[in-house]
């Protein structure tokens, strides 16, 4: 047993920290760093210098594009990239719908979609949760009817991310209406430049325009776009679920918050003395630290385990939960440690294009801000209450 | 014991709960948001008219004799309709200290003007350094002639845009975080030498630093005994706490209803999600802080005015602790239950939860009033 | 509106206090004040002085004997009993079967029973759960068949509290096996002493013997001993339930508690200092106090409904709820105060009877066996979680 | 990184396994409290025999070479039965105290003793007035021609009814809380003026308070260097605190399971008491605290023994702060999910619930290691 990486572990990790010190943009580093807003070219510039190295897709086999890692030099990877305030990989496009389309599309999706997912050329979106249907998946209402060579779509998506950005959307789709509310859906694939879709962005109570409502109004998309079989789409959306596992429990990133709030802490007073040396102050942060170690080393186990062999199970729900509930305790903290400097609502220092100097000290703007927007982590992906209900049934067998 | 309302308080209530229902739609104070005082004066007109800004004051003063439980029962409601005129910083700080530290002739120049809506204070209880120790002063009032010359920084002044009058803490002698030395000035709005940066809250407010470059007032702007204001100052910011108390607790009320509604009417998996076990009982949870909130809002208004500085400050503290870690249960768990919805900004619910996140650090968030209280 | 008492609720306070003072002997203070176990004897000495008093039954009515008090009076009694560390009442008597009998009982049980009650001369148990039904009341299997003029009854009741002192049981048993279960209930009195009845304790793993599993085999039952109806008994069960309120937070109770945990943090040392004056703990410290106070004035202005005419409704469930949480963290901090000295297993010492010092300081061994008791007081009664439903039932209407 | 058991690992804790689940039975153990020594001696040879006291020593010492953990998977074993044989007290403390501290001629004399189980050594880490400190050290050892001379008290010593050697520090210089200035000496456990007063603890083992009046010891008494023994024990004692933390993670999953039964068979309103959703919920959370709990008490095992003091002490003050944490709210709720059947004496729940309580004091409770975690 060893907690420590090995020879080729410690040289691959150096391989990966010298390509993100290198390559990563420094006006992204410092938007990452600092918690501000990312714009559609950000995460461009960043997907494509890894994607010239070839690390674009970790978890995709070698023949389509993928790295050919061990479960361990993925970990490496996503921790690095984390600790170099690298910023996240948008999952829609390379952990959702691609191995969605590796596993059941067609040779013709695959040679279209791939490539274009591993370069970044298309940016997809995710269109599974209805107006109606938000936990509740399976009731989901909008249509698809086909019609000689093409289906006719009709009805809304919501909580759609970035969908404003986006070339393609993948989604779940009623094509029967009849027999079991599961066995009615499929998996389609839509060009979101189709006549008859439109955005309507949705604004969050922190002011940002992450999420979107999109319609569909008679929308043609071409038979040739649905993935493996009609009705089976319910089997093709479980698939991607236990997929998503990788990097789920952002460990690493959240690392990189607690160092911040040690530094924020330390340059804020409190009584005459850094807040950092408060003892209860002190006491909050340590709890998170020590929380963080027990999701970091309960992620290696779930890590060692697949390295030996066994595939990961629904434990991966307890990576969501803890992992979630970590970055909202942090993002509280950091609104804690900053006292009356949470007030001022400065949208203009989210971006990074704000030439004055904000009020308050400079790391202040992003943080209120970012507590609100971060409430959605325990929600979306399945909220984490059907996390624990999804644990106490596969795993507890309850 | 009696902790029933008065036939007055009764009146008061229901007079206010109705302007909340029919005359502050949450849509015209999202619009306020775009005005540079971010509030409407025709409000703050009928606000005078209705007599709830010199509730608190003596009927001498303009005012109608109630006390800080009138407060409560006007912030309570103005929590639920997330009220954005300045009521706790002009009618509450303002008035408070003005009441308290005023001279005879002050109280009789200001008072009848600021219950009558014409005079709009505010308190600049912080510096940019001094987080929540009220005694943390750096500003300086140096005498000059029977005049003084103020100098210094005040931080986040809510208010500060629209306010007549600035009540300035400043130091007359003594070291920064010294007890002793601190006096309260009365700076006009407009004073030479003062100078604002505004901007909005993220809750939808109004504040500004403030500077102070020899900034010249006279003699009878002291307010209160030269040297010895941190005991006033103090007083007033638990009468201001006290009134932000109430504040949440309406806020909280609020959220409780529509969340509760919300699981009742929201159907997943062919049911109310009302019907889930975890949900009933969070929501129980929601219930039984909601309750035990008014009833620490009620402790600190009944105990705030009364003669006992350090029953005053247990009370005010306890009940601010208290309404700090419920206030962010409460408002993290009615997000979390309306799902993605509660995410948006369309819905009142994410407001609710801004303003009450800011309440918390308002006057020293819950640690800070826990370790208050464990201090007395 | 005031938070104070008035001039004659001040002068009533002062007679409680004084009569407290006076009359509860010192040796039963020092055992409740010290958190140590009390005898049979304890109780009864104390009771018997109440009724000397005139002071037995605060809720009762004036007519069987009843003090005629107030709302507020009933408070004050209460919290100057608590303050002055006199027992708590036994319940089973005076607040539970005494009530039912009152309310629902035939002209001759409330002349053979109340008096007895009254001045504890019947030492009273409550015969509800059974082995196989805890939280699930309705599902009962204790039998009592009419046979002439008596009832045969067989069956096992259990966690029976204190029956090894009981003169009489109150049973919820089996009159009939059709219809709704909770139809076939009623509500029976029986005398321990009869043949048949057997009492088995179980001792608990904090070492004490408090409960009891109580059997009936053949045992004969006056039919005159039947409350009211027969199959009515679920009724006068609800009706019992909502009946005990008074005094169930047992505020006043943990305030001294938390006196007492002061005061031991203030005699514990840690790193050189006063355990007392370290932030963390103090901290702890203000958190429970807070919650406390913020119970109490919960509990004040239900009273002030009720004084004011409001009948007392499920809001009641929350008193439990929070009054027994508070209670249990207050068992943990004094545990943790007390640091190793909280593992030396005394049992000579929780009795008052030992003539030799103990280990470690006087307050400590106590501490962790009524830690571990304490854990009873969110299952009795009713679990707290049980509590929850009732209140998302009746106050939420979910 | 490798997190899987090597093939001795493997083989360890089958045996460990089966000899609780077989040889080590619950009623067994509760007879052994009514014995003196609270243990069985007959067991302790076994455990001998199979090489578990000698696991973590090196060959040349009569051990097996193994590592914190071959402990760890032994204790964890040993937490599942409730085991009262002083393992962590003589082979873990007193072990690990004589391999580090001991001069090549003590570890030559007396670690194949111990390893065969013929020598029961246990450490006397704390004082009355002590508390968690290990600095805290009022005994004194007066330099006596040769030999020392021992005065002072030590607390809550466990097992040293049946201990063969005491491990005592003692002060040779310095004032009461000084980090410099301790010494350790190894004092027989029938040693002149050495008076004891055994008791059991709340949790079925056996401690004692000693008294030391005039002690003499001689000079090959001392172990480790003179004055300089502060480090060495907080080495020893932590790794103690890893070992126990392995034993509450054992604890945990047995409560765990046995929670887990008891909601799927036990029936209430018609159905398995699991069906309820509340309950569900809370033993995701039992679950997710034992996943963690184990991987904690495996990175303090993979840390303890380290070369890094500052990494072993974030380690393990890490682990013994988590475990603290979780094994008090697994041991509250799995008494809470087997209502008034977990209250009772007969049940193991409760005898689980009483020993998670006594680990999380032993070494330093959840709130010490919390902080130390920070200082460092």
């Amino acid at each position: 047993m060893d907690l420590t990486f090995n020879r080729d572990e410690q040289a691959f990790r150096g391989e990966v920290r010298r390509f993100v010190a290198e390559r990563l943009p420094a006006d992204v580093k410092h938007k990452v760093e600092n918690g501000l807003r990312l714009e559609k070219d950000d995460y461009l510039r960043w997907q494509k210098a890894l994607y010239e190295k070839g690390w674009a897709a970790p978890g995709w086999p070698v023949e389509h594009g993928g790295p050919g890692w061990t479960p361990v030099q993925g970990y490496i990877f996503e921790q690095e990239c984390a600790l170099g305030d690298a910023p996240a990989v948008m999952p829609f496009g390379l952990n959702m719908v691609g191995p969605v389309i590796i596993e059941f599309g067609s040779e013709a999706q695959k040679a279209r979609f791939l490539p274009r997912i591993l370069s970044s050329e298309d940016w997809w979106c995710q269109g599974y949760s209805e107006p109606g249907a938000g936990s509740d998946l399976a009731s989901l209402k909008m249509s698809a009817v086909r019609a000689g060579d093409h289906y006719a779509v009709n009805g809304a998506k919501t909580w759609t991310t970035l969908a404003q950005y986006a070339d393609m959307i993948f989604c779940l789709v009623r094509t029967s209406a009849s027999g079991k509310k599961q066995e009615g859906i499929s998996f389609l694939l839509i060009d979101m430049k189709s006549p008859g879709v439109t955005v309507r962005p949705i604004v969050t109570f922190d002011g940002g325009q992450e999420i979107n409502e999109v319609f569909f109004e008679d929308v043609e998309v071409p038979a040739e776009n649905l993935v493996g079989e009609e009705g089976k789409g319910w089997t093709y959306a479980k698939f991607l679920l236990g997929h998503e596992r990788v990097g789920i429990a952002q460990v690493a990133r959240s690392k990189r918050q607690v160092e911040r709030l040690k530094k924020i802490a330390a340059a804020e007073f409190k009584d005459g003395r850094p807040l950092a040396d408060d003892p209860n102050f002190r006491a909050k942060i340590s709890t998170v630290e020590i929380d963080l170690l027990a999701l970091e080393h309960m992620e290696l186990r779930i890590l060692s385990d697949e390295t030996a062999g066994q595939a990961p199970g629904p434990e991966s729900s307890l990576l969501k939960i803890r992992g979630t509930e970590i970055q909202q305790e942090i993002t509280e903290l950091l609104v804690e440690a900053v006292g009356y400097y949470a007030a001022p609502y400065q949208p203009a220092f989210l971006r990074d294009g704000a030439n004055d100097e904000p009020v308050g000290p400079g790391y202040a703007p992003a943080l209120a801000p970012t507590y609100f927007n971060w409430r959605k982590a325990s929600i979306y992906g399945g909220s984490n209450e059907i996390q624990k209900n999804i644990i106490a049934k596969a795993v507890l067998g309850l | 014991m009696d902790l029933s309302y008065t036939n007055e308080q009764n009146l008061i209530r229901d007079s206010v709960q109705r302007f909340a229902r029919d005359s502050y739609p949450f849509d015209a104070r999202r619009r306020l948001g775009e005005t540079s005082e971010g509030f409407s004066r025709g409000t703050w007109k009928t606000f005078a008219e209705l007599g709830w800004l010199g509730v608190a004051l003596p009927e001498a003063y303009g005012g109608s004799g109630g006390s800080a439980v009138d407060v409560m029962i006007l912030m309570e409601a103005f929590g639920r309709a997330l009220v954005v005129e300045p009521y706790f910083t002009a009618a509450v700080l303002g008035g408070t200290a003005l009441l308290l530290g005023g001279s005879e002739a002050q109280k009789r120049s200001l008072l009848p003007r600021l219950a009558a809506g014409e005079l709009l204070p505010t308190l600049a209880f912080a510096e940019p350094q001094s987080r929540f120790d009220l005694g943390d002063v750096q500003t300086t009032a140096r005498q000059d002639g029977a005049g003084f010359v103020i100098d210094g920084a005040k931080s986040v002044v809510f208010h500060a845009v629209s306010a007549d009058i600035v009540i300035v803490p400043a130091r007359t002698s003594g070291e920064r975080r010294d007890e002793h030395g601190i006096s309260l000035f009365l700076v006009e709005g407009d004073a030479a030498g003062l100078t604002r940066r505004d901007y909005p809250t993220v809750d939808g407010h109004r504040a500004s630093e403030l500077k102070f470059e020899n900034v010249r007032v006279g003699g009878d702007a002291l307010l209160g005994a030269r040297d010895a204001a941190l005991p006033l100052i103090e007083t007033v910011v638990d009468h201001g706490t006290s009134a932000v108390c109430a504040e949440a607790v309406g806020i909280m009320a609020a959220l409780y209803e529509a969340t509760l509604e919300h699981l009742k009417t929201r159907e997943q998996f062919g049911q109310p999600i009302g019907r889930f076990q975890v949900l009933q009982h969070r929501m129980v949870d929601i219930f039984a802080m909601c309750e035990q909130a008014r009833s620490m809002a009620l402790m600190a208004a009944l105990t705030v005015g009364g003669p006992d500085p350090t029953a005053r400050r247990k009370a005010v503290s306890a009940a601010k602790n208290y309404i700090g870690r419920a206030g962010r249960f409460v408002s993290q768990q009615a997000v979390q239950l309306h799902g993605a919805m509660g995410m948006t900004d369309e819905l009142i619910i994410g407001h609710y939860f801004k303003r009450l996140t800011m309440i918390d650090t308002l006057f020293g968030n819950a640690d800070h009033h826990l370790e208050r209280f464990g201090r007395l």
